[in-house]
């Protein structure tokens, strides 16, 4: 078993969901995937360490489950469109997640995406042909 | 013959869809970004189309990682749009139209593209919002689809090269179908956004813009890159943008470019929306 | 780095399985066609491969007809072979290599071939028989797998030529793999039958022999035939045929022949073995 | 809706599983596939038209299960993979099967490979190489 390195390996915060990560995550991801069912959701917030019982976690995933250690259960292989499945439900935003994994709130990740598409409408402007109402 | 009128490209961004449902796309948020897809909206109105192919991705309703196809199309003659567990309310039904969507697997594989064919599939919301956000229906869509599903969540993930090929494999497959069919392509996701890591929130205008001009005039200059190159400058999630590649594919070099806008961000994304016509 | 030593073709008749577990291979009419696969046994033995690659199709244990891929690879580290419904006892599970089969995986992709990845893969008689037959084991095979999966079944399935081109795909990413791996791969499937229709009983015994000597020194031959030809010299189940290709495509194209041995009829099919062993 | 004509539509006593086969079948085989489970055999046997309603059958299809009638199922779209699946567990063989398509007996569906086969080891012969005991 030799796991070969890759392009994307390197890039800061990024943890790209590839065979490596998703063959340690899943009965992980397969915990998350079973949430496409309403009972299931139900059955997990009702009982989660009898729902996460089902499923063959290692114990750092599960210690990452109970505390919403949401990058935790990403650098553990937990998809982030597969994880969604577990915070959505409970109003944990894609976004509240973001927050998290940076450690600041939920305010602040939306300033930064704001922040990030700072002067956009110049930008097309100066290409030209765009849309602008 | 069939014939490809011409491709959309949109995001597929899952609030989208709330926002919709909740009556919200005129609020000062919403009001830039949707105002931006009436173009498109009127173009498609006129266009009639017969077909809508919708190339998207699945992001764990139909597919589980026990199988991951690279590329799988529709072959049923309807598709349910399921719950995917993320609070989105499920909209009416889309109906099928097998025989066309098996012509097109039989002509992809003749064409050396190794599909796979999926006579059940639930569609999540990135085949779902585009058609909401561009048909502004909810049911009686009134044209048939046909799901074209690319795997861009586990990696590996094809090339846009790869991507543009079987764009082009299946502009052919549609033209060289013998009802009179008037098709159009939603080249779906994308653009900027990474939802996971420490790098979350990252949007990249720049990249965007490039890709949308790309895209436009000169395909095979976006189609060059590779994943890691995309994934650096638009996210993890942003690779998503690939697809837009298999819409431009199918269509002529030289389609002409009827509208373009973008946004950002909107939820977590850079949003492009493009308009193609084939002359 | 990984070395492919060579290849075996064999068919993957359900029969095979009984008369092994009934300890039929010594009766009049199983014996020629059991005793003709010693040398190929010795030789594997004499191989001893880290990992042998199974080319086969799945006949409705591990795939549904709502998701049939082109071509898929186990990316598991257990495969079970589960009950099928024929009546065949199930052997014991077979250890996977996922970090050897994700690179597989990646480096078909990379060369644009669309697999669809496998976590989790029930192997049926079509995996389970040739090993049985050439490791002559039920459990503990003292080798790991990755199953490689063509659709035969459903069509469209790949063109001759197609399986010629993964194959030599596969060669290439199993020789930059860099652990010092020793790999043997099997072609499975075939020969001439056909087990539906009123044209059942079908065996084309010329067609058979013409093919192993185009397998062995002119693969391109047996892979310029169309689906429709193969059928209708081999019958609708001989497309089955076409999976010798990927095998060998994998290896060198002046790769030894070690040792041919046919039988006919046995069960429903004309039945081939051949060795290939690159220099 | 128009179906394309195949290059393999007209091989006699041949009906090839495709695509407009395996869509007017997807019931019948999905009945067929769901015969992977030994529970699942025994319910079909215990009570046919029971396990038959669990499936959305045309008349014509149920008609063809209720009467073994192989080759019905086959030209309805029954994929012969999947159609073993009911056969094989109730001691019908694939051969005969293969001897109902055309009205034999599975005598002489044997003596018709038989004979198809006849003369193999010379053929071998004159090619040269073959393994021959
Ligand atoms: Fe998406
Ligand atoms: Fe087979």
């Amino acid at each position: 078993m030799v796991w070969k390195t890759h392009d994307y390996d390197n890039i800061p915060g990024t943890y790209v969901f590839d065979g490596k990560q998703s063959s340690q995550s899943y009965e992980l991801n397969k915990l998350f995937y079973s949430l496409n069912e309403a009972g299931n959701r139900e059955a997990l917030w009702n009982d989660p360490e009898a729902y996460m019982a089902n499923f063959n976690l290692s114990d750092e995933q599960r210690d990452a489950l109970r505390n919403n250690n949401f990058l935790e259960v990403v650098k553990k292989g937990g998809n982030i469109y597969y994880l969604a499945k577990m915070a959505i439900p409970r109003g944990i935003s894609v976004q509240h997640v973001g927050a998290q994994f940076q450690d600041i709130t939920v305010d602040d990740f939306r300033q930064k995406l704001e922040d990030n598409a700072e002067g956009f409408v110049e930008k097309l402007n100066k290409v030209g042909g765009y849309w602008n109402g | 013959m069939a014939k490809i009128i011409g491709g959309i490209t949109s995001s597929h961004i899952p609030a989208v869809g709330n926002a919709i449902t909740q009556g919200l796309t005129q609020e000062p948020y919403w009001k830039r970004f949707f105002d931006g897809y009436q173009p498109a909206v009127k173009w498609l109105e006129e266009a009639k189309p017969d077909v809508i192919i919708v190339v998207y991705n699945d992001h764990g309703l139909n597919f589980f990682l026990d199988k991951i196809p690279t590329f799988a199309i529709g072959c049923a003659d309807k598709y349910i749009n399921a719950d995917e567990g993320w609070g989105l309310n499920a909209v009416g039904d889309f109906e099928g139209d097998q025989a066309f969507s098996w012509h097109l697997a039989e002509s992809l594989v003749e064409q050396e593209f190794d599909i796979c064919t999926c006579q059940e599939m639930k569609v999540d919301h990135g085949f779902v919002n585009p058609m909401r956000v561009l048909l502004e229906k909810e049911k009686d869509w009134g044209v048939k689809v046909v799901p074209f599903a690319v795997n861009t969540v586990q990696h590996p993930v094809p090339s846009g090269k790869r991507c543009l090929k079987i764009g082009e494999a299946l502009g052919k497959a549609i033209e060289s179908y013998p009802e009179d069919l008037r098709v159009v392509i939603f080249g779906t996701g994308g653009m900027s956004h990474q939802l996971q890591g420490e790098r979350a929130g990252l949007i990249n205008v720049d990249f965007d813009i490039e890709t949308m001009e790309s895209v436009i005039s000169e395909p095979e200059k976006f189609a060059s890159l590779s994943n890691a190159e995309i994934i650096e400058q638009a996210g993890t999630e942003g690779i998503e943008t690939i697809m837009w590649l298999v819409m431009r594919g199918a269509l002529q070099p030289d389609a002409k470019l009827i509208h373009k806008h973008y946004h950002a961000p909107i939820s977590n994304t850079g949003a492009g929306v493009l308009v193609l016509e084939n002359q």
